[in-house]
């Protein structure tokens, strides 16, 4: 009987002291499934784990979050949401009308987020004044990458504005190269297409299009121009182009198949993968005409609401770990993207990061740091896909004329607000 | 005239065969495909024919795929989530199977009032699209705590696989007369004796249609499966997609086609070894409307 | 105290009544006959009897207790089907132990039994072989085997022969006969074939529409029938309905028949006292072809008309001949050697003691 | 057994039995629970949604006929409408002659017979997401069937449906029909196995050739399985979300957009789900429409069998 009432002690104790630990489970909801990225998660985990938390893996690949949406709705409404999912964008105001997401301001007060962050980085993050979400990285979407070879073997320049660009390309054609990579996906037009707009519209027309929505700005004669220049790219790329992800028109460049491709900097993970070096065998500029500006793409995790206790205090411990700079730096070493946290040593990045730090804080100043349409950073997904559907619809049909395209994109913006 | 007749014959079987051998190449270009890419090594898929016998077949990327392809931060490839499928399948098939059979057995055996309009309403009831049930699904699971886990999974499973099953077993025991029920319940034997005693006997036929029948279409799952389960307990379909939905890095196609056979592996397995039977399941009743 | 006894059973399915009042009771060890055109709700009862179905009002005794609402297991009795319905899956053997072994009856009794049964049918050589390795009349059989090895206190029959050859069936209808001698059972037995409820039954019902028309032995039914239908279900060929008129003459009621080659009058000798009412008027005389044959071979009450004969057919140990009388059809079964051909006339006699008129408008018999 | 049981006895024995009528109900209640919650239960809360704004999660505001006049003015919804049409109607057609015919001829007494039938079998084994990338590769003029046979020196030899925004929809239906065929196969099959012999050959003794016996007696037969497959494919057509979403994600553009993906798309990327739920409304719709008198009609037909 005492045996028994003793062994029954050390249990009870032993529960005691595990919870005593407060070591916590996250569970992580994202859409890094593979290369530079699993790794760059896997870094996460590890950082996490020598805290004492553990983490649940919570991997939905597919179509840049779709599925992982679907499942995090799915989640969210049968009362069990994941720690974090990625979120980003206007979204995260949308998750935060739920009333589902936990503020971060307490360990955001601790880490001197406000200082760390630009302001334009810190403002995505919050909630009415809250921290809701974690910046992992910025992204700059409106790069061209650029195959020097080809430039030189057509004895084309590499253009800076669009009218050079259509020089160049017909250079290119003719010397039996495809001027452009491409692959046909909705979000591949539009992020193509958002840099032909910023190009020719600049910064102020892109915020009063693609941020404010402005119809008198969606049906412009500057957008009608930016439908025909877009028009103009897609001849410059193969007929196999439908249906290709974006890695492959990548390869396309780096193979030497293929002079230029648009694209955000995440295709540079491509390239490091292929051992090519930048500057070098290949080469990053700003889209034509956008040089000096910047379409941002932050990704961020959202934090859920789960209650106090262990899961929230690692939930917690995850937001810190994020901020910190030995994770920022490996994983957007790893993504080809920038720190999302100022004053960060830079030594370790390469030149392409380098520019991309650089023009990050020049055009906050001057008012030409733009939010990224294609990548839902700009408008609600709901605008966001309506865009998508009528560029996509344009670009697969030849016979649709841009001043209908520009009038449907007005029609269709107003219809899905 | 019998020379003609033979001759007529000769045509007739050439004609034949030809058609049927035409269509099985048409039905076995995919799998050739599969099977032969993931075979080569990564830049002979680059360089070579898709068509093309390898020239340095390897295993590699069965290995790769099978013990250490990333599907998330870990990288052990799908050996785990095969478990997890078969966790979830062999439960979810053996109860709505169960569930289909005894259905079936009360609509044709015991109907009562309604009972046809009943089956009529279920009937319809599978033509629901999926997507439409997630979230209210999602809440429900939520609200019998069972979200997020096995149990979850094989619930919704046998839920929408009990509209399919009860239509095969119905299908089949109609043609059992109504008399061998009636003398059986004469001889003593109640409602479940006469299931287990006389109708199951007579059951296997139809068991193998309806095990197949929901072994296929759990196991190929991707809906049900990557919604409503938890990340360590995700079946073999999400890990495929997320094997083979790369967004950033280089595709190793060789590993997505082996990761795909090996997905598929268990329901050819199915297919081939229980396909004779399969059509006499289907023979034996389950077509008859 | 009755074997069976059925008091006031409704039954309907939906809308359509398809039992209307049923009252029938019967005594140990009869052998009662339901009878009647398919759809006449004689399997209903039946079913309703067995238990398989439930009525929607009445109530059914066996024995001394009420049955009505016990479950078929609960009720005592067995039943053989028209199809047999022997469980594929099992052997002879077990299809008739099956009951039994239901029951819990020690083993080796089960044994005893199987044997038993299996010798009073002969189908010991069958025992061990599945149902589909039987032909038609062994199914039969065995099917009979597993109702008899249960001894219960009512045996329930639903068209047990029906599924047989001609031959087949008449053996077997002699052999239930003989068995149901020895063992001394009670039966209810369905049947649409007339000659199975005249040579096998008690008792018979007769029943059309939900309604039993006419209950009783069946010489009774065959030779006093109630009405048109019962009259002319019973019997092949059936009873001849010839429209006459009721007259008054001075040997007393009778009528006149009109056929092709003169009249002839029918004295009516039975329920004169109802038929006085009917004088001048028009009645239905029922008359079955056995009692018309040809002229000498008659005696006693019998008239003799001259006919033109229609049709001829030949059945073997007799014939049947058609005649027209009061522009009907009338049937006459002769000896094959008194035949005469088609377009001659022949003189008939016609047995008139057992004639039955019935009221053309109700069809029921003039009592 | 005493004498004196009888009273309580029987009345057991009856109440037993009134428990034993009560049991096949019993056994179908879960079924009926189910079908009630969830089918007709989520298609009630489905039809809510669709009259309600709910944009990322639901929310049951009543917002009136909204979201219908949104659908119908979305041109991406009309695609999506006719691009089933065609898909539905083309897969169910070719999957019936195909299976139908594959059936027949293997009905010929074929040698290897179980070999063939397991080739024509097997796609149904695998999911469609397996059969959406394999088709991918071969319909891609770049790597598959395009580059094959113009390796094999026919140059201006072109198959580039996959990328034709006219055409995309075609290669679904190629490799739907693929998928399925070999099951309508196998039900065609056992369709004609089950027939009685002696209706072909009393046809035979009438002097039918053998397609005429086929066309005029064993396919008119074969009603039941047709209504069968019919209500298999047509179920596999309106459901198709792996496949298309696999082989060309509703690509090019939007062309071969279907039902299933658009309301996806609609309900969870593009956080619309009030519109999602209208199209839902409109594919049931079309399914009750097409399939309720099919179902009626047959079920009315097997119960005066």
């Amino acid at each position: 009987m005492r045996k028994l009432a003793s062994a029954a002690m050390v249990a009870v104790m032993s529960v005691c002291l595990i919870t005593g630990v407060k070591a916590g489970e996250v569970e992580v909801l994202h859409w890094w499934t593979s290369g530079g990225e699993a790794r760059s998660a896997a870094e996460l985990k590890r950082l996490l784990e020598a805290k004492g938390h553990t983490w649940k893996d919570f991997a939905v690949a597919g179509g840049g979050g779709e599925s992982a949406m679907t499942v995090l709705k799915s989640r969210v409404v049968s009362g069990k949401p994941p720690t974090a999912a990625q979120i980003k964008g206007p979204s995260i105001q949308e998750w935060g009308d739920e009333g589902v997401l936990a503020t971060l301001d307490e360990v955001a007060k601790q880490g001197g987020w406000d200082e760390l962050l630009p302001a334009v980085v810190a403002n995505v993050m919050k909630y009415k004044g809250s921290y809701v979400a974690v910046p992992v990285n910025v992204h700059r979407v409106n790069w061209m990458w650029v195959n020097p070879d080809i430039f030189k073997k057509a004895g084309a320049k590499i253009p800076t504005t669009w009218d050079e660009f259509i020089v160049a390309a017909e250079k290119i054609k003719a010397a039996g190269y495809i001027p452009v990579a491409h692959g046909g996906q909705a979000w591949q037009d539009s992020t193509t297409f958002e840099s032909v707009v910023l190009g020719i519209g600049g910064a102020d027309f892109y915020r009063k299009a693609f941020v404010d929505l402005e119809p008198s700005a969606l049906n412009s004669p500057t957008m009608i121009q930016a439908f025909d220049v877009l028009r103009k790219i897609k001849h410059y790329t193969d007929k196999d182009a439908p249906g290709r992800d974006w890695n492959l028109a990548t390869a396309m460049v780096i193979n030497g198949k293929a002079a230029m491709q648009f694209m955000g900097d995440w295709a540079k993970g491509e390239f490091t993968a292929a051992g090519k070096k930048p500057g070098v065998d290949y080469e990053c500029v700003a889209a034509p005409g956008t040089a000096g500006s910047f379409t941002f793409n932050i990704d961020s995790f959202v934090m859920f609401d789960v209650g106090a206790g262990s899961s929230q205090e690692a939930q917690m411990a995850l937001a810190a770990t994020i901020m910190e700079p030995e994770f920022q730096e490996v994983f957007n070493l790893n993504k080809g993207s920038i720190p999302a946290r100022l004053n960060m040593p830079r030594d370790k990045f390469d030149s392409c990061a380098h520019t991309s730090m650089d023009e990050f804080v020049a055009s906050a100043k001057t008012a030409t740091l733009v939010p990224s349409m294609a990548h839902g950073m700009s408008t609600f997904s709901s605008v966001q896909g309506a865009i998508y559907d009528v560029v996509t619809k344009f670009y697969n049909d030849d016979k649709m004329p841009a001043e209908k395209a520009a009038e449907t994109l007005a029609a269709a913006v107003k219809d899905a607000r | 005239m019998n020379k003609a007749v033979g001759r007529q014959h000769r045509a007739g079987r050439l004609f034949i065969y030809g058609c049927l051998l035409l269509v099985a190449v048409y039905y076995l270009v995919p799998l050739f495909v599969m099977i032969m890419t993931s075979l080569k090594p990564l830049d002979e898929i680059r360089t070579g024919s898709l068509l093309g016998l390898p020239l340095n077949p390897t295993l590699e990327a069965w290995r790769v795929a099978w013990g250490s392809a990333c599907t998330g931060v870990s990288c052990e490839g799908l050996k785990g989530y095969f478990w997890n499928s078969v966790f979830m399948v062999v439960p979810a098939v053996v109860i709505s199977t169960m569930i289909g059979a005894f259905n079936g057995y009360v609509l044709t055996q015991w109907r009562f009032r309604g009972s046809d309009v009943l089956f009529g309403a279920l009937l319809l009831g599978c033509f629901i699209p999926f997507q439409v049930v997630l979230l209210p699904m999602a809440r429900t699971l939520g609200f019998l705590g069972i979200s997020g886990s096995v149990a979850g999974l094989v619930f919704v499973h046998v839920i929408y696989g009990v509209a399919f099953t009860t239509l095969f077993f119905r299908n089949f025991y109609v043609n059992i007369p109504r008399e061998l029920t009636n003398a059986a319940r004469i001889d003593g034997a109640g409602f479940w004796l006469i299931f287990f005693r006389i109708v199951l006997p007579l059951s296997p036929p139809i068991i193998v249609v309806s095990v197949i029948w929901q072994f296929t279409q759990i196991w190929n799952d991707f809906l049900f499966g990557v919604v409503y389960s938890a990340g360590n307990q995700q079946p073999i379909t999400v890990a495929l997609n997320n094997l083979v939905n790369t967004s950033t890095g280089v595709k190793q196609y060789n590993v997505d086609m082996a990761a795909a056979i090996i997905a598929a592996l268990p329901t050819l397995v199915v297919y081939v070894v229980s396909g004779k039977y399969f059509v006499r399941g289907l023979t034996a009743g389950s077509v008859k409307g | 105290m009755h074997a069976l006894k059925i008091e006031n059973v409704y039954k309907s399915f939906g809308d359509t009544e398809v039992l209307k009042g049923i009252n029938v009771a019967i005594e140990p060890g009869q052998f009662l006959i339901l009878v009647g055109p398919s759809g006449c709700g004689k399997s209903t009862l039946l079913n309703i009897i067995a238990g398989l179905e439930a009525a929607t009002s009445g109530h059914i005794y066996i024995g001394e207790r009420e049955v009505t609402n016990l479950s078929p297991k609960d009720r005592d009795i067995a039943m053989v089907f028209q199809s047999y319905a022997l469980y594929p899956n099992m052997s002879v053997r077990k299809n008739i132990s099956f009951g039994l072994e239901i029951r819990k009856v020690p083993k080796a009794e089960q044994r005893e039994t199987v044997q038993r049964v299996a010798t009073m049918l002969q189908i010991e050589d069958l025992l061990d072989r599945k149902p589909s390795q039987l032909s038609g009349g062994q199914r039969q059989r065995v099917a009979m085997g597993r109702a008899l090895a249960r001894d219960p206190s009512i045996f329930l029959f639903d068209e047990p022969l029906s599924n047989l050859d001609a031959k087949l069936r008449v053996e077997m209808r002699a052999e239930m006969k003989e068995l149901h001698q020895r063992i001394q059972s009670t039966v209810v037995y369905v049947t649409h074939d007339q000659i199975e409820a005249m040579t096998l039954g008690d008792l018979i019902a007769v029943m059309k529409d939900g309604i039993i028309q006419q209950f009783g032995p069946p010489q009774v039914i065959y030779n006093a029938p109630k009405n048109m239908f019962v009259a002319g279900f019973l019997g092949s060929p059936s009873m001849n309905f010839i429209p006459a008129v009721v007259e008054q003459t001075e040997s007393g009621l009778g009528a006149f028949l009109e056929g092709g080659a003169g009249r002839i009058f029918i004295p009516l000798v039975h329920c004169t006292q109802a038929l006085k009412a009917w004088v001048g008027k028009a009645v239905v005389l029922g008359i079955r072809p056995e009692q018309i044959t040809h002229a000498p071979e008659h005696e006693g009450r019998i008239q003799i008309g001259v006919c033109r004969i229609n049709r001829v057919e030949l059945t073997g140990p007799d014939a049947l001949v058609t005649t027209c009388l009061n522009k009907t059809d009338v049937i006459a079964r002769v000896q094959p050697s008194s035949l005469c051909q088609v377009g001659e006339t022949m003189a008939l006699g016609f047995d008139t003691s057992m004639i039955v008129a019935f009221d053309p408008a109700t069809e029921e018999a003039i009592v | 057994m005493p004498v004196s049981h009888s009273k309580t006895f029987f009345k057991d024995l009856a109440s037993a039995a009134a428990l034993e009528r009560l049991l096949p109900k019993l056994v179908m209640a879960p079924t009926f629970v189910v079908t009630l919650v969830f089918i007709y239960g989520f298609i009630f809360w489905n039809a809510w949604l669709s009259f309600s704004s709910s944009r990322m999660l639901p929310r049951m505001d009543w917002a009136g006929f909204t979201q219908y006049v949104r659908l119908f003015s979305n041109d991406r919804w009309w695609v999506a409408a006719e691009n089933l049409a065609i898909f539905g109607g083309l897969f169910i057609v070719l999957c019936m002659a195909i299976g139908l015919f594959l059936a027949i001829l293997l009905d010929q007494q074929v040698r290897l017979e179980g070999a063939i039938r397991t080739v024509y079998l097997y796609p149904m084994a695998l999911s469609f997401i397996v059969t959406g990338t394999a088709w991918k590769w071969l319909l891609n003029p770049g790597l598959g069937i395009e580059k094959l046979v113009r390796d094999l020196g026919f140059e201006n030899f072109t198959f580039d449906w996959l990328v034709d925004p006219e055409k995309a929809i075609y290669t679904v239906v190629i490799a739907g029909v693929w998928q399925s065929s070999g099951f309508v196969m196998a039900l065609f099959l056992a369709g004609l196995r089950g027939i009685d012999d002696t209706i072909i050959k009393a046809a035979q003794v009438d002097g039918a050739s053998l397609p005429s016996i086929y066309w005029r007696i064993v396919i008119p037969s074969l009603r039941p399985v047709f209504f069968s497959a019919l209500i298999i494919l047509s179920h596999i057509a309106i459901k198709s979300f792996d496949l298309v979403m696999a082989l060309t994600g509703g690509g090019p553009g939007y062309a071969s957009d279907v039902p299933a993906t658009f309301m996806y798309a609609f309900s969870f990327t593009r956080g619309q789900i009030g519109l999602g739920a209208a199209s839902a409304m409109m594919m049931l719709a079309a399914v009750v429409a097409i399939i309720v008198p099919f179902l009626y009609s047959e079920l009315r037909r097997g119960r005066n069998e």
